[in-house]
């Protein structure tokens, strides 16, 4: 891999750490924002500028706002969460982790050195990463699954309204947003 | 045996007529109103009589001494999975069919100290009769399987609903244990059918076809483990028959008549019928283990029941010591033993029948069943004393009561098919005086307890009427058992010649290992008996 | 003739139900009970005889009457039918005969019975089960007349139930024939394997060509059931126990006719016990321990009843020892002459315990000859015939007893001779010595109780009366029977019989006892032996009482032990009944409680209801314990790819 | 050649804190980004593998999975919501009432 690339990599890997070890869950979030670009870095470094930009542009851009607006709303950010490491169960859950990334290694080791899978061998599209190459393949072979996650939002939105949506009638004592505000 | 089960439907309906009239009277039962109990009992009464006047008639009109399946009834019941409702009669199940009308008449007619939802304890008696009636003379697998759980269920209710204190856990129990058995039995008969399809063409579940399949030795051992175990949890064979004394102390004294008059008959029926002609091999090489087996369950039995502190459990035990001479009888594999185990099924059903009706009778009076709180009843209800004591002779085997044939038959042919085996089991007819006597002694001899069992009033006109039939019949089979005896010889004949001749033919399991070769030959009918060492 | 036949048992049978359904009702009608079974007894008994005297004079000649197919399980068939030959006869006249006597005493004894009805219908049934044992044509209608005795000895026994020892000793009595009926039973079943039938005719063609084995078997088996019908060792202690039951009882059941089956049933079976010799050998070893330990307890007996049982006992000892020395003929002989003179023992014990309102302990007695004379006239003659008294019936078949077991002939299918006992003295001798040594016991311990019931000054405190003529007659007849029987028919008797004498004892037989002169040497000895017995009993009993008393005061470790019965029934309570009850326990508590129904069959139910909490525990309703497992099967399935599958790239 | 395997460990290595931050994460919110983390390293594997196999089947997933993850924040931001409604926190430790 190029210096960069490591270099990056590196970043990459004490950002999410900084996502996870946060105790403020604003923190947390800048943090994986951050992630994200050394992700889209990571991807523009591969040749695909089209996916560096849309992964800013949707995830940077979209998601990652939409996570800050509700910490905003619900004011999440004063929270200071304990993130406690020491418990028993936590310790457990690392060893069990630390054995999945030997066993991923392991599984990267063996399998990767063998021969390209025939897939749309055409390299030159591939080395331009320009959107063109991208588009067309999107609307030929894979347009079906472009409707069906056009259908999956439509869903997700629809739920999320859904889900967070209040009814009319006035709350019980003591619930609801605005009675939880007077009382802070 | 095949030109046996090639049957023609001989067209009349009496068959299903005779299974199907409970059903009819316990549906009647359910649309009547719900209190009056007079009118409940005079209608189960008339279904019940007229389900017994038809198998009198069937009786009448039984052809005795053909081997031959009668009054067949053949029609597709379920055609794509190849299930056929076929019923037919022989020498096997003409007299269990006579019991069990018989005996659900009388425990109908004797159901007044039942105080609350009587009809509904009268509905579940009618369809205990029905699945009974059906599990005798379905000759189908499926057929059988479905009356054999048909009879679980009310069965369940009659202890859960009206039974004594641990009633729920004794009905619970009796439940899982024999459903857990016939679920075996229920895996085994689709293989039948499905092995059926596979060795000629089309599925099938007819006993007639069953009989002429052919199985390696391990398939046939297994799947004759899973009829056996089945029938012998029902029998109860010897170490699986805790849920017994259980279901009978629990429950209502018409359910245990029924459960020991009956109930337990179709385990050994149904090794009879549907085990011993398709697995002919495996029945001879494990019927030394049935024979041990029989031979423990009649000492064990006998031990038991002498330390029992309660009438009806004792009363149980002792169940479990004749039904393990009918096992005996059964795994001995000559004729003596054969037809003595079926005659001694009717007389258990009639002794012990008559045995728990006498307990009823106490239990309705006095509320209790502990042998401690009677004692010289004999001063006080003398006519119940005698009957007690004409019963308690009949179950102990005395000659010249029913008891005695059945048991002498039993005793001789499992002296033949091995004479230590015989000779063990006679000390079950020692230990059977000893128990027997010792409760008849406690309860009716010594001093009478004036305050305790002064109100004690001898057997009412009622009470009479169900005693009467139940006295004939142990003198009568006592003295001239013969026109039973020539009605179940035939069939048991056939059964056993096909089973030998299969064994002679092909003798799959018994050549692997010849150390279950038995000591004795069956007897043809011209050979003497003879002990053949091989 | 077959007629007459059937109807013998069959007069008992129906008086058994008429006296039970006409004198059951109401109290005027129970006086008749007694007569009607009395007309039903004596009834019998006139058939019997017109029978006896139809039985032609040609030795073999048979009535049999054929009632119906009991059970056929082909080719085994078992028929209801009857056989009356001479040994039948004997029997049968015996039993009607001293059964209607006995019936006669028992309206006298049994008078001021609430319930005579049932007392004398069991009576009836007993006589109907004791003539279908006698006379049945096979070992099983034997057998239903063999069980059917048991019964009504427990009934009888059990009679007076409202005192539970009573009913007790009934069960006891029940039980014990039970286990000698089980070894019948094997018998039974051995034979048919053998034989193929069990008919008498059809038995005694083919047993010779059964394996000798077989036959030994078998003998040794039907003796188990005589043993426990017949009260031998082992199986004696029901007798003694069966005296609750009325006199009467004791009189009919247990002195005359139903213990002495064990001896018809080995008559009957002369064919298989002439081919079984070690079983023979058995039989005369039981026979002589028996006669011997019932005769030491009877000394030290002090209720008059219990003396006649075990007197029974040993009487029955001889019985057997004449069976094993295969001189059948002077067995049954001696059958019939004990019938008549215990029958009149009982009898007249029984008049004495109801002159003395009911009292049974001899210590109670004394100076009755002048309140009872009658009583104590036939008292005597039978104490007389009993002890063996020259000329009296008892004396000539007791010593005709002795003399076969003496006596070894050569051509007699008898015991072989190779067994010897301690050393050298052979087998028969060493029964012989026994049996002259029971019989001096016998002689002594009779006149005993005749001394201790008769003589000396009353020690009771009731007002003894003589017993009225209904019970005084049948006393008279046995007596007369006791005392003559023997010196006016023991000749005809034994030619009667002599299908089933043994070739020495036959008439006309060269070497017969009556040319042997140590025959009548051995007579002349076994008189004095009786004789000496008698003279000491007196002695003891009168003049020098005190010889009794230090007797006992010497040996009282010996007397004690006597006293005891030998601490039998407490050896059986504590080896044999105990340990069982105990087993028993032990099965239902540990092994049917705990072993089945405990682990087995709650256990499996608790085990899957522990099962279910367990798996309860794991829905702890934290996401993150969610998130958990399911990350965890993630990494365990992934493993488990990359471990089977070949990685694919 | 080594790029791809790089790029692997990267993945699989953001993909692992990802699991971690998951199943400690003491706050909803915090988790639910950890699965953006987690979705992303998946990404990365797929445009390194793209690469590698020159096809652009690689490159195509990664828009899908993107959509599935706004489609996913979206109704997982909607629960966070709710649950901060009902609860009053998003501690994870709060909502037990499923409990067994």
């Amino acid at each position: 891999m190029s210096l960069a690339a490591i270099i990056f990599s590196i970043l990459t890997i004490i950002s999410s750490l900084g996502v996870i070890g946060c105790a403020n869950p604003l923190n947390s979030a800048l943090c994986l924002v951050l992630t994200l670009f050394f992700v889209a870095a990571h991807y523009a470094m591969m040749g695909a500028h089209f996916v560096a930009a849309i992964q800013v542009l949707v995830y940077a851009g979209a998601i990652m706002v939409l996570v800050i607006f509700v910490i905003m709303l619900l004011g999440l950010e004063r929270d200071e969460s304990s993130s406690d490491f020491k418990k028993p169960r936590n310790v457990l859950t690392a060893a069990v982790i630390g054995l999945f990334i030997g066993m991923l290694i392991v599984a990267v080791q063996s399998g990767v050195a063998g021969a390209p899978v025939d897939g749309l061998a055409d390299a030159s599209i591939v080395n331009d990463g320009g959107g063109h190459a991208i588009g067309q393949v999107l609307f030929t072979r894979y347009v079906l699954p472009f409707e069906i996650t056009g259908m999956l939002l439509l869903a997700a939105i629809i739920g999320a309204v859904y889900i967070a949506h209040e009814q009319r009638k006035p709350l019980a004592e003591g619930r609801g947003l605005k009675a939880v505000r007077n009382r802070e | 045996m095949e030109h046996l089960f090639n049957l023609t439907a001989s067209g009349d309906v009496v068959l299903s007529l005779l299974v199907f009239l409970p059903l009819f009277g316990a549906i009647t039962l359910f649309l009547l109103p719900e209190d009056n109990d007079s009118l409940a009992r005079s209608v189960a009464m008339f279904f019940a009589g007229a389900a017994f006047l038809v198998s009198l008639t069937l009786l009448k009109l039984f052809e005795v001494g053909t081997p031959r399946m009668q009054f067949v009834e053949m029609m597709d019941w379920i055609p794509s999975l190849g299930v056929k409702y076929i019923l037919g009669v022989d020498g096997l199940s003409i007299w269990l069919l006579i019991l069990t009308t018989l005996l659900s008449l009388l425990v109908i007619f004797a159901s007044t100290s039942i105080a609350q939802r009587l009809r509904s304890y009268l509905g579940c008696l009618l369809l205990l009769e029905t699945g009974m009636l059906g599990s005798f003379v379905a000759l189908d697998g499926i057929t059988f399987y479905m009356f054999y759980e048909l009879m679980l269920i009310p069965m369940y209710f009659l202890i859960g609903v009206w039974g004594g204190k641990r009633k729920i856990y004794a009905a619970l129990k009796f439940f899982i244990y024999t459903a857990l058995g016939s679920l075996l039995m229920l895996v085994a008969i689709v293989y039948l059918g499905l092995s059926h399809e596979q060795q000629f063409g089309e599925l099938s579940f007819y006993l007639g076809d069953w009989v002429n399949l052919r199985f390696g030795a391990k398939e046939e051992l297994l799947l004759f483990a899973a009829f056996a175990l089945a029938f012998s949890i029902k029998i109860p064979l010897f170490p699986l028959h805790t849920w017994l004394p259980d279901a009978h102390v629990e429950a209502p004294t018409g359910g245990s008549v029924i459960l020991a008059g009956v109930l337990l008959k179709l385990g050994i029926y149904g090794l009879i019928r549907f085990a011993m002609p398709i697995f002919p091999g495996a029945i001879e090489a494990l019927a030394p283990v049935f024979v041990v087996l029989g031979v423990a369950g009649i000492v064990y039995g006998a031990l038991v029941a002498w330390v029992q502190t309660d009438i009806k459990k004792l009363v149980a035990y002792s169940s479990v010591s004749h039904l393990g001479f009918c096992v005996l009888g059964l795994a001995a594999l000559n004729m003596q033993g054969m037809q003595g185990s079926v005659l001694q099924m009717i007389n258990h059903g009639i002794s012990t029948g008559a045995l728990f009706f006498l307990v009823g009778v106490l239990y309705d009076r006095k509320h209790t069943r502990l042998i401690a709180d009677y004692g010289g009843l004999a001063q006080k209800v003398p006519m119940f004393a005698f009957v007690f004591m004409v019963f308690t002779l009949s179950s102990v085997g005395l000659p010249l009561t029913n008891g005695f044939v059945g048991e002498f038959l039993i005793l001789l042919g499992g002296f033949q098919y091995n004479p230590v085996a015989g000779a063990v089991a006679v000390t079950g007819v020692v230990l059977g005086a000893l128990y027997m006597l010792s409760l008849y002694r406690r309860v009716i001899f010594g001093s009478f307890n004036e305050e305790r069992n002064g109100d004690l009033t001898d057997l009412n006109p009622r009470e009479k009427l169900v005693f009467a039939p139940l006295l004939v019949l142990v003198f009568l089979i006592g003295v001239y058992p013969q026109p039973f005896l020539n009605r179940i010889e035939p069939s048991t004949r056939a059964v056993l010649e096909y089973v030998n001749q299969r064994n002679a033919v092909a003798p799959s399991v018994v050549a692997e290992n010849p150390a279950l070769r038995r000591t004795s030959v069956p007897q043809g009918p011209e050979s003497r008996l003879e002990v053949v060492e091989n | 003739m077959e007629k007459t036949l059937l109807l013998v048992p069959l007069f008992p049978l129906v008086g058994a139900l008429l006296t039970y359904v006409i004198s059951g009702k109401d109290e005027r009608h129970h006086r008749m009970a007694g007569w009607i079974a009395t007309f039903a007894a004596v009834g019998s008994f006139i058939l019997t005889f017109q029978l006896w005297r139809a039985l032609s004079a040609v030795e073999g000649s048979v009535i049999t009457a054929h009632a119906w197919t009991w059970f056929e399980v082909l080719p085994f068939k078992v028929e209801f039918a009857f056989l009356f030959d001479r040994l039948a006869a004997v029997m049968t006249l015996i039993i009607t005969g001293v059964g209607s006597l006995i019936h006669l005493y028992a309206i006298g004894y049994m008078s001021h019975d609430p319930e005579r009805p049932r007392f004398f219908a069991y009576l009836n049934l007993f006589l109907f089960a004791m003539l279908l044992l006698v006379l049945g044509d096979n070992l099983l209608v034997m057998f239903v007349g063999w069980e059917g005795v048991g019964l009504c000895s427990y009934l009888l026994i059990g009679f007076w139930h409202r005192d539970m020892g009573n009913a007790v000793a009934g069960q006891k009595a029940f039980v014990v024939n039970r286990i000698g009926d089980a070894g019948f039973l094997l018998g039974m079943f051995l034979l048919v394997m053998m034989t193929g039938s069990l008919e008498f005719q059809q038995l005694s063609q083919q047993i010779p060509y059964v394996d000798p084995m077989m036959i030994e078997l078998a003998a040794i088996l039907l003796f188990i059931g005589a043993v426990g019908k017949s009260a031998q060792i082992p199986l004696y202690v029901w007798l003694p126990d069966a005296m609750a039951g009325p006199t009467p009882v004791s009189a009919l059941i247990h002195a005359a006719t139903m213990v002495t089956a064990g001896v018809y049933m080995m008559a009957r079976m002369q064919v298989l016990y002439s081919f079984a010799p070690a079983a023979l050998s058995v039989v005369l070893i039981v026979g002589t321990l028996t006669a011997f330990v019932a005769a030491t307890i009877a000394i030290v007996q002090n209720d008059i009843k219990k003396v006649l049982a075990y007197s029974t006992v040993s009487q029955l000892g001889y019985m057997f020892m004449a069976m094993g020395s295969a001189a059948f003929s002077n067995g049954i002989f001696h059958v019939v002459t004990h019938a008549f003179f215990k029958a009149c023992l009982f009898m007249g014990a029984g008049s004495v315990i109801h002159g003395c309102h009911h009292e049974q302990d001899m210590r109670k007695f004394g100076g009755l000859w002048r309140k009872m004379p009658l009583t104590f006239v036939t008292y005597l003659i039978s104490t007389l015939a009993i002890a063996g008294f020259p000329f009296t019936s008892g004396f000539f078949s007791k010593d005709a007893i002795l003399w076969t077991v003496f006596n070894v002939a050569e051509d007699a299918p008898a015991m072989n001779h190779t067994v010897v006992v301690f050393g050298d003295i052979p087998l028969n001798l060493f029964c012989w010595g026994v049996g002259v040594l029971t019989a001096l016991m016998t002689a002594f311990y009779m006149t005993r109780s005749l001394m201790m019931t008769f003589f000396g000054k009353y020690r009771g405190h009731h007002e003894p009366h003589e017993s009225p003529m209904v019970m005084t007659i049948p006393l008279m007849i046995l007596a007369a029977l006791a005392a003559g029987f023997g010196f006016v028919y023991g000749e005809a008797f034994m030619e009667y019989l002599v299908g089933w004498t043994r070739i020495d004892m036959q008439v006309g037989h060269h070497a017969l006892a009556e040319h042997n002169e140590v025959y009548h040497t051995l007579e002349l000895f076994s008189m004095g032996v009786a004789i000496l017995g008698i003279v000491i009993g007196v002695l003891c009993y009168s003049v020098c009482s005190g010889i009794p008393k230090a007797l006992v005061k010497h040996a009282k470790g010996l007397h004690n032990f006597l006293v005891n019965k030998w601490w039998v029934d407490e050896f059986y309570q504590a080896v044999l009944i105990r340990p069982l009850s105990g087993f028993s326990t032990f099965l239902f508590k540990s092994i049917d409680r705990v072993l089945i129904d405990g682990i087995l069959v709650n256990g499996s139910g608790m085990f899957v209801e522990a099962g279910g909490d367990v798996l309860r525990r794991l829905q702890s309703g934290r996401t993150s314990s969610y998130a958990f497992l399911m990350f965890v099967s993630l990494f365990l399935l992934i493993l488990l790819y990359l471990v089977f599958m070949p990685v694919p790239i | 050649m080594g790029a791809v395997t790089g790029y692997l460990y990267l993945s699989a290595l953001l993909f692992s804190l990802g699991v971690l931050g998951v199943l400690v994460g003491r706050n909803t919110i915090v988790i639910l980004m950890c699965v953006e983390l987690m979705l992303n390293a998946v990404n990365i594997a797929f445009e390194a593998l793209s690469v590698h196999f020159q096809t652009l089947d690689g490159q195509i997933a990664v828009f899908f999975v993107m959509s599935v993850a706004a489609a996913e924040v979206a109704v997982g931001l909607a629960i966070v919501i709710t649950l901060f409604r009902n609860y009053l926190s998003v501690e994870t430790h709060d909502a037990v009432t499923l409990r067994g």
